[in-house]
């Protein structure tokens, strides 16, 4: 009974590798070779996208569907794992300035939360899902709170604990129900036995739109984002916000359509209305925020509300790889930006006071290549072309048209002028004021590797600008295998 | 009414109590409490249903969940223990500083 | 076999309320004990011996455990929650009102609630080797992810509940974490 | 080389010739603006390159004259160049084209033979200036454009000379622009002049629009193809041009102003020339005019009442320069007059004794006021023709032309149009006036009256300047010679130009004339109603001038109490009608407030508050949602629950 | 020469690419050294200036269609290319748009703080305009289109005035929401010719075959006509712009009033005409009303402005009210003369909006009242002014009278009643413009406290200049200009549906040719 063959553990390889790379850097710190974590941690993750590159299949199942690494695992994972990479380049060396008090479990606990990640992206099964899930959120719930000595950062764990542990709950039943109604966990024969006008598979697909929803934020699951996202550490929030958006964006996806494409017709006006909804709260919110971190909070919000309207067009159109262009394109600007304010940060003192817009002030004339990169970050944000954020939003809106939600674009269109507004506004702080006039912030030091994460960032955003197309084309032909 | 059937709503009202238990209580941890009852509310359903297919899948669900549980129970109070630190309180309304 | 389910399905409801509404956090523990040990009952009347024997380690034994920790540990000043209920009455009420009117406009619109049918005879009950098996057949990457799982909780409630006393040195967390997992590792399942 | 080779060549050279006439003052322009380099005592080489520009204009006007056959019976002589296409769009030509014909070339060498001599004249005005390289520049510049239009051979282009002339009398009024009135004069002028030329474009378009073309020749040979109401609207609207650059009612209003200028701008371009332009252009369109006797009638009846208005209010001045003024719209009236009554030859006519009579004034006038140290109150003057006797003889001379007495320019003129005003055929209106007197009778009647107030008031200016004692401070003295030499040239012409009874070199009107003017001189003493009409005038006129001179001898103290007894407050001669006061209150004011409506009440308040109010609304909104994110773990549980529940309850209802 | 076949192929990209290249090697000099950022700005700016001057003239007037064409895929799967491509339009705009460009990186030494980085959003800005004048593929255009905004937003934001960031902002926001919307609509049609014609294409010359229905092609020419008649702008939308150009530094106004604001009616002429024809039609006398709108609210509104950037602000509406009518009427005398317009309101109001700032710089005060009989002590100054004030008020032989003549012809074809009450701002032209002037240059000496006031220096002699040699040039003989028009003004009516209006370029009555040929002899 036990025993697996060879091939099972080729498609076992991207976890092992990651986990194994956590599990070298706690020893490292062991060992007191305390310098190379990073390097550990970039090479395992590297290493880890490249078993992930060669072992990736279409439809190629190990463990008995327990896990894929078929096309969708590979888009997703690979996004996952470049933002990985990234989050962890930013965050090098900057976390005792934000008041994280511990070693290197910052960072193996980034790793192992990319591991849930990664499973939850690659499974077929519903326990496995679940199981990353709570891996993923678990251990971004103890990331929030490692700013131990701030008060923003314990409350915004708890408050992410309570709220993900009762959504994860939510989500727990709504398994159940699919369990009672179709007696398997596993998706493609959920999708095969799924009773149309059965209550308990409705039910569960309401419970699975409220955790999927609130790990994405999706309004009105979203309440925690801001107070969370502001309450973190900059990096980690740099980190929540591109890896658990991804993951969870791709195991949605993944559940929606490999389990409830039978029941499309229900979730799609709903999906519809919490898209605009989400676009409308984040966009506004956003508006008269005094807080960096929680103006960007609200601003990934309200792109998940445009990921959300690929996920409305992806039963018809190709709105699957728009979505998954859009949150490729995401990821790298939303941590670009929190990178930015990460870096910029590093000079102050007071957790709240360098929290304020206001501290940016004359940020792109004191500290250029930071200011560059968080504009270019910003601008792709406000989806200004040629720009990837610009692409996205043409992309996403692309294939919403298609499938005939006109009204859905013109919203959407409409909202990102709202988001332009704020998005410009911290770079009037950063660019706008008088050198007499403000009190510029002195130039942060910077860490070598943080700026190797920042202008991977910036590149990423502006090439994936310019060679849209492609790549559009690329994770459409990869989803599709 | 069968076994499944009132091992089902047993399974419903724990996890619906529970779910009342996170909304009306303050002390935190007693909304802990309260969702370990709503886990636990899942599992008995998950073991009912594992009973009624003749299933296995249900009940190594439960027993991951266990594990699951007793995870989210330590990073919960630990998290609770530096919430304490900070606010002096197990209140859940009372550590509010972040908002608007 | 139904009258022991009725009676422990009374049982544990009571008992849930008691864990939802008890004024003191420790009560409120109790009575989860009491949930706990029922449903471990509960679990072997439904064929999950097994199961049952976990629950009442992990949970009764553990997890339980640990809260009564914290609950001492934090003292006093646990008692000192202003009032019991967050929410008034009838906010309650509401969120009732609501759940009990989507319920019935659901049952109204004519959806039924269906169970899937049964797959084939049912087996004999989840004893520790079937069990076994499938864990590590079929679920063994399951298992080893739970293990991540466990190991990321641990480190994690590790550093976030150990007392800060020194500055920040390389090495340190995971000392810590050796030093705790002494203690620990027997509460937790092997 | 002979005169006839001499004529040969120039005959072959002419469109160059043509060019040359133009080219002189625009080079003029240029090299006396450059003289700006030089020092202050060199610039007054910039008065003398002004001088010789214009005179070559002139030079060449004249040989034009000589050389050219203008009396050749049947198709008169002329003359043209194609420069270049000017603008072409859609079958709308319009081209840089000059003409020369026997209009054109009367109104060339007036306007180069007056403007040389005033430009002679300025250089001793403008002597003692700082600013005489810029003063000659726009002077000269003014000649170019005003040839310009005289020569243009379609609307078009005689549009670009129209303005032009325009922007340098707005220059030229504001040209001591540290006083502010200066520059408000100007800018008066050049705005009611361009209220004019709005009619003139639209004109212009109605007969582009209509003909497909504006060359004169080409609207010439299509009138009888035209809509009658097309050509009736054209000339209504080409009037308002005419009217607004010629000082008519309801545009006069600009004129007495520009005396703010320097006294030879007023005499070139106020009186001599660039007002008449209208005059001229109406001349140049008159076979359109003559399809048209509606416009005429009211041509008529705004002349006839200009020059009455203007006249009366004229009899009033104490400034010397406003008097002219005042005259000079009333001249302008007369011209119109003649305009109406289809009397196109006399309106030439007029319009060249009155350049004549009306620059020498002006010159007198201003030396008058350089001699008075820039004192141009009449009533600090009197007593003045002993101390500058030279100036007195100018003086007296063109106001005995203007004034319509016996054998001066003058009257021969004014007798014409008056005479042609009086048999204006009646289709115009197609009434009499109570069957009692004809239209025609009632604008002689107007014409006549002011015969005898132009008479009043240049005799009652001629004597408050020059007799009675001097009531001014300092000495007044002699002005320079080349102002004395340069008015002295223009007392002859002035005095006796109107003994040609008319301008020989009209014969290009001759096909639009009305046929019962067409007599020959001695046609026309035979002619007893002529002769009879003749005589009134004179009598009038004599009587205007014996009258003033007994009042102002004898009278003194009756015109003392004749002033005395209508307050100038109320006075509506000294109040000029009150037009200008109707126009600020009626057009200005509430052009002003209306702007201002605009900018606060719609611009700032309406739309740039909406604008902002929904920025505000979406930001207030923005701060309402951050309300919803109260920051208390229990909110967030329950507006989680309530979306479920809510999401639950949608999805049943849709 | 092989060299200029290859460089007839890629001469636009070259115009394209040059300014950004400038753009990134001053961005990345640094910042302490402004004197040699401001040589490369300039030598780039030359270079592309002369390049677009090269363009020019080796342009054909008299082919149809359009010419230095490039095609590059960019994302063929999605029907997305580089293609470039110019007619006699897009060429005097390019040249203008270069000819302004290399005038203001001259005029740049004025600014006083980080004059580097003032460069870099110049060229950058330079390169976006070029582009949008010659892209022919509508997400190319979009963005280019957008892409100009950023600098724009920095010019305003950075340089600008006291109120700055709020100009900035609304400038940015009024233009996205326009833009946005017709963003929308570009895919939307993007995706209606695939639907059509089986393959994606955002090619212009493409989407005329598209088969739209009436309200459909309403709607996405209501979504376009929106995001451009916000950048013309027309009047109920203008509310950006005064604040933008009070903000903004001098060499940003004239950007933005010489470059910016065509791009809204080119946009019209080369987007929505050949898409849109029936709506275009349709919103034609719309387009009038809103013209004349403009011109008569942009006048009066000018009139009692008492900052100097601000009347100069709402001249350029009441101008561009001209240029609106003028498209308006759809024919062949009203669209020429409103892309000749265009192109002069870009001369005028670009050197106003220099003037004004050689007077900012001087006295740091811009309110009409603060100044007085600046004619005594900056004759070359006032002389400037003068004759480009006159310009902008279209006297005859300054360019600004071609213009407006054609298009008051135009409009009187269309409707006299349209001429009648356009006309009125030739008026109210002179009588703000001439109020302006007489304040500031007449009567008593008067400047604000502090003020330095001495004539044009050198710097500002070189860029008026050709500035001044175009009003009279353009003025006197436009004949060159209008034949450059001829063909995109036919091609425009062209593609409108003729039916019930004025026939194009007929001439008026059959036989006028003779009598015009005959007045020519």
């Amino acid at each position: 009974m036990i025993g697996f063959q060879p091939s099972d553990l080729a498609q076992l390889s991207p976890f092992l590798v990651l986990t194994a790379a956590a599990v070298v850097m706690l020893l490292a710190e062991l060992f007191h070779v305390f310098r190379l974590r990073l390097l550990f941690g970039i090479s395992g993750t590297a290493a880890a996208w490249l078993f992930l590159l060669r072992n990736a299949r279409p439809q190629d199942a190990a463990f008995r569907g327990m896990i894929f690494l078929d096309g969708q695992s590979l888009v997703f994972g690979s996004i996952i794992l470049a933002a990985l990479m990234i989050s962890l380049l930013l965050g090098d060396k900057q976390h005792a300035a934000q008041g994280v008090t511990s070693g290197v479990e910052v960072e193996v606990l980034q790793i192992l939360s990319a591991v849930g990640a990664l499973v939850m992206v690659s499974t077929a099964n519903l326990l496995m899902l679940f199981l990353g899930f709570e891996l993923m959120s678990l251990c971004v719930y103890i990331l929030t709170g490692l700013a131990r000595k701030e008060r923003a950062s314990a409350e915004g764990a708890l408050k992410y604990f309570i709220l993900g542990s009762f959504s994860s709950a939510f989500l727990l039943y709504g398994v159940v129900l699919i369990y009672g109604a179709c007696g398997s966990l596993q998706l493609a024969e959920i999708s095969s036995r799924v009773p149309a006008d059965n209550l308990l598979i409705l039910t569960a697909l309401g419970l699975f739109i409220f955790g999927f929803g609130f790990k994405v934020s999706l309004a009105p699951f979203h309440v925690w984002t801001p107070d969370v996202y502001q309450g973190a550490p900059a990096a980690i929030t740099a980190f929540m916000a591109a890896v658990v958006k991804i993951a969870a964006f791709g195991a949605f996806a993944r559940v929606l359509f490999g389990a409830f494409l039978p029941l499309a017709s229900s979730w799609i006006k709903l999906l519809w209305v919490l898209s605009v909804l989400t676009m409308l709260i984040g966009n506004l919110a956003a508006l008269r925020q005094q807080s960096v971190k929680r103006m960007l909070a609200y601003s990934s919000i309200a792109h998940a509300g445009y990921v959300a309207i690929g996920l409305v067009s992806g039963v018809q159109g190709s709105g699957y790889a728009s979505s998954a262009f859009y949150l490729l394109v995401y990821s790298f600007m939303t941590l670009g930006a929190f990178g930015a304010v990460l870096a910029a940060q590093a000079g102050s003192d007071a957790q709240y006071d360098r929290d304020k817009i206001d501290s940016l002030a004359g940020l792109g004339w004191s500290a250029p290549f930071i200011g560059v990169v968080l504009s270019i970050s910003l601008l792709s944000l406000a989806g200004l072309p040629p720009l990837g954020g610009f692409f996205a939003k043409f992309f996403v809106f692309r294939t919403a048209m298609e499938s005939g939600y006109t009204g859905l674009v013109i919203i959407a269109a409409l909202n990102s002028v709202l988001g332009l507004y704020y998005y410009l506004r911290i770079m009037v702080v950063m660019y706008f004021g008088r050198s007499h006039e403000v009190r510029t912030v002195s130039a942060p030091k910077v860490p070598a590797a943080s700026c190797v994460g920042l202008a991977a960032a910036g590149f990423l955003v502006l090439y994936l600008g310019i060679s849209a197309g492609h790549w559009l084309e690329v994770l459409g032909n990869t989803l599709r295998w | 009414m069968t076994v499944t059937a009132f091992s089902l709503a047993v399974g419903l009202v724990l996890f619906l109590l529970g779910a009342l238990g996170v909304l009306v209580r303050r002390n935190v941890l007693i909304v802990l409490m309260c969702l370990e009852l709503m886990l636990n509310g899942a599992n008995l359903s998950f073991v009912a249903l594992a009973q009624a297919f003749g299933d296995l899948a249900g009940q190594v669900f439960v027993f991951f969940i266990l594990a699951i549980a007793a995870a989210e129970a330590a990073v919960g109070l630990a998290i609770v223990l530096c919430v304490f630190r900070n606010y002096r309180t197990v209140d859940v309304n009372e550590a509010a500083s972040l908002h608007g | 076999m139904e009258a022991a389910i009725v009676i422990l399905g009374v049982l544990i409801t009571v008992c849930a309320c008691g864990v939802v509404f008890s004024r003191q956090s420790l009560h409120s523990a109790l009575w989860l004990v009491a949930v706990l040990f029922l449903a471990g009952a509960y679990f072997a009347v439904l064929d999950a011996g097994f199961l049952a024997v976990v629950q009442v380690l992990i949970y009764a034994g553990a997890i339980v455990i640990l809260m009564v920790f914290v609950i001492m540990l934090l003292g006093a000043d646990a008692g000192a929650v202003k009032s019991v209920f967050r929410l008034p009455a009838y906010l309650g009420g509401a969120l009732g009102g609501m759940l009990a009117g989507v319920l019935i406009v659901f049952a109204l619109s004519g959806a039924k609630v269906e169970l899937a049918p049964v797959k084939g005879s049912g087996l004999g009950g989840g004893t520790a080797e079937e069990l076994g098996r499938e864990l590590f057949g079929r679920y063994l990457f399951a298992f080893e992810t739970i293990g991540v799982l466990l190991f990321a909780a641990l480190l994690g409630a590790v550093i976030l509940a150990a007392e800060q006393k020194r500055p920040l040195t390389p090495g340190r967390g995971l000392r810590a974490v050796q030093e705790v997992r002494k203690a620990e590792i027997k509460e937790n399942v092997d | 080389m002979n005169y006839g080779e001499l004529n040969q060549w120039f005959l072959r050279e002419q469109q160059w010739a043509l060019l040359l006439i133009l080219a002189a003052p625009l080079a003029g322009a240029l090299f006396s603006y450059c003289t700006i380099s030089l020092g202050p005592r060199r610039q007054m080489l910039a008065g003398w390159i002004a001088v010789c520009a214009a005179f070559v204009s002139f030079a060449v006007s004249v040989c034009f004259w000589l050389f050219l056959d203008w009396s050749a019976e049947g198709g008169a002589a002329n003359s043209g160049v194609f420069l270049f296409p000017w603008i072409a769009a859609g079958g709308l030509h319009l081209d840089a084209a000059l003409k020369l014909d026997s209009l054109s070339l009367t109104m060339i060498l007036t306007v180069t033979g007056v403007g040389t001599l005033i430009h002679l004249y300025a250089i001793g005005y403008m002597a003692h200036d700082h600013s005489k390289p810029r003063f000659f520049s726009y002077f000269n510049l003014f000649l170019f454009f005003m040839l310009l239009l005289v020569l243009a051979d379609n609307l078009g282009l005689m549009f670009v000379g129209w303005e032009g002339v325009g922007l340098c009398s707005y220059l030229l009024i504001g040209f001591w622009h540290q006083q502010m009135p200066n520059a408000r004069a100007g800018q008066k002028a050049f705005v009611v002049n361009r209220i004019g030329d709005a009619g003139f474009l639209l004109g212009m378009f109605l007969l582009a629009a209509e003909v497909g073309s504006l060359d004169f020749d080409a609207v010439q040979d299509q009138i009888a193809y035209l809509n009658p109401w097309a050509i009736e609207a054209a000339c209504m609207l080409l009037l308002l041009g005419a009217v607004g650059k010629s000082a008519q009612i309801p545009l006069f209003v600009w004129l007495p102003d520009a005396m703010a200028g320097p006294t030879p701008v007023s005499a070139l371009i106020h009186a001599a020339t660039m007002v008449t332009a209208g005059v001229y252009m109406i001349v140049r369109l008159s076979p359109l005019y003559n399809a048209a006797p509606a416009v005429q009638f009211i041509i008529l009846a705004l002349g006839s009442l200009t020059a009455l208005l203007a006249a009366s209010i004229a009899l009033v001045q104490y400034d010397i320069k406003k008097v002219l003024a005042y005259s000079t719209v009333s001249q302008l009236g007369y011209m119109f007059m003649a305009l109406g009554a289809g009397a196109y030859s006399y309106a030439m006519f007029h319009l060249v004794t009155h350049a004549f009579f009306k620059g020498l004034l002006f010159m007198a006038a201003g030396a008058v006021i350089t001699g008075c140290r820039h004192e141009q109150d009449m009533r600090r003057f009197g007593g003045l023709w002993s101390p500058m006797w030279g100036t007195f003889i100018a003086y007296l001379a063109g106001t005995y032309a203007i004034a319509g007495l016996p054998l001066g320019s003058g009257a021969y003129s004014k007798e014409a149009i008056l005479w042609a005003v009086y048999t204006a055929p009646d289709t115009a209106a197609g009434l009499t006036l109570f069957n009692l007197v004809s239209w025609g009778g009632l604008f002689w009647g107007i014409g006549l009256a002011v015969a005898f107030l132009t008479a009043c008031y240049m005799t009652r200016s001629l004597v408050l300047t020059f007799f009675g004692s001097y009531r001014g401070e300092g000495e007044a003295s002699e002005s320079s010679a080349t102002m004395l030499v340069a008015m002295a040239v223009l007392i002859p012409p002035a005095m006796f130009f109107g003994h040609s009874r008319g301008i020989p070199l009209l014969e290009s009107l001759r096909p639009w004339a009305r046929q019962d003017l067409l007599l020959s001189q001695s046609e026309l003493m035979r002619d007893d109603l002529y002769r009879a009409l003749e005589h009134i005038a004179l009598f009038a006129a004599g009587a205007g001038v014996v009258l003033m001179l007994l009042a102002y001898s004898i009278g003194r103290g009756f015109m003392m109490r004749l002033g005395n007894c209508i307050p100038e407050r109320i006075n509506p001669l000294c109040c000029k009608w009150w037009v200008d006061e109707l126009y600020e209150y009626l057009i200005v004011r509430p052009l002003a407030f209306t702007a201002r409506v605009l900018f606060f009440a719609v611009d700032r308040k309406l739309i740039d508050r909406s604008i902002d109010l929904s920025a505000e609304i979406a930001g207030a909104s923005g701060q309402m949602l951050g309300l919803l994110h109260t920051g208390r773990i229990g909110h967030y549980l329950l507006i989680m629950l309530a979306g479920l529940f809510f999401g639950a309850a949608f999805w049943l209802v849709f | 020469m092989p060299f200029d076949i290859d460089l007839a192929g890629s001469l636009l990209t070259v115009l394209v690419g040059l300014p950004l290249a400038g753009a990134l090697i001053v961005f990345l000099m640094p910042q302490s050294r402004e004197n040699a950022a401001q040589w490369v700005a300039v030598s780039f700016s030359l270079a592309e200036l002369c390049l677009g001057v090269l363009l020019l003239v080796r342009f054909q007037a008299y082919l149809p269609g359009y010419q230095f064409t490039q095609h590059i895929d960019w994302m063929p799967e999605l029907g997305i290319a580089y293609r470039v491509g110019v007619d006699g339009l897009s060429v005097l705009l390019i040249v203008l748009t270069s000819l302004l460009s290399a005038l203001v990186v001259i005029a740049a030494p004025s600014v006083r703080e980080k004059r580097g980085a003032y460069l870099g959003c110049l060229l950058f800005l330079e390169a976006g305009m070029v582009g949008v004048f010659c892209a022919l593929d509508l997400v190319l255009f979009y963005v280019f289109w957008e892409a100009m905004l950023i600098p724009m937003y920095l010019l305003i934001g950075i340089w600008g005035g006291e109120r700055r960031v709020y100009a900035a902002l609304k400038f940015v926001l009024f233009t996205a929401i326009g833009s946005l919307l017709m963003l929308a609509a570009i895919i939307y049609l993007g995706y209606r010719y695939e639907q059509q014609f089986g393959m994606p294409s955002f090619y212009l010359s493409d989407w005329s075959a598209l088969q739209l229905g009436l309200r459909e092609e309403v709607l996405l020419f209501g979504a376009f006509a929106l995001a451009f008649a916000i950048k013309i702008p027309v009047v109920p939308l203008h509310s950006w712009l005064p604040d933008a150009h009070v903000e903004a530094p001098a060499g940003g106004s004239v950007i933005l009033a010489g470059v910016l604001l065509k791009m809204g009616l080119y946009g019209l002429i080369r987007f929505c005409v050949p898409v849109f024809p029936e709506a275009c039609a349709g919103a034609g006398p719309l387009f009038v009303v809103l013209g004349v709108i403009g011109i008569v609210f942009g006048a009066l509104v000018a009139w009692v402005q008492d900052d100097v950037k601000k009347l100069v602000a709402y001249s350029s509406i009441s101008h561009l009210g001209f240029c609106v009518l003028g498209f308006g009427v759809f024919n062949v005398w009203g669209l020429k003369g409103a892309m000749l317009q265009m192109l002069n309101h870009g001369i005028s109001t670009g050197a106003l909006f220099f003037l004004v700032g050689v007077l900012y710089d001087r006295a740091h005060s811009r309110r009409i009242a603060d100044f007085g009989g600046l004619a005594q002590k900056m004759p070359l100054f006032a002389f400037v002014f003068l004759s480009v004030s006159l310009s902008s008020i279209a006297l005859p032989l300054t360019n600004g009278f071609v213009g407006e003549f054609l298009i008051l012809f135009g409009a009187y074809r269309f409707q006299p009643y349209a001429a009648v009450a356009a006309v009125s701002g030739v008026v109210l032209g002179a009588v703000y413009m001439l109020s302006a002037y007489r304040r500031l240059m007449f009567g008593d000496f008067m400047a604000p406290n502090g003020a330095q006031i001495h004539d044009l220096n050198r710097r500002e002699k070189i860029v008026f200049v050709p500035l001044l040699a175009l009003v009279l040039v353009i003025g006197v003989y436009p004949q060159p200009v209008l034949d450059l028009l001829r063909l995109p003004a036919q091609q425009t009516i062209s593609q409108l549906s003729t039916e019930g209006r004025n026939p194009p370029e007929v001439n008026i009555l059959g036989d006028e040719e003779r009598i015009i040929e005959k007045g020519r002899n």
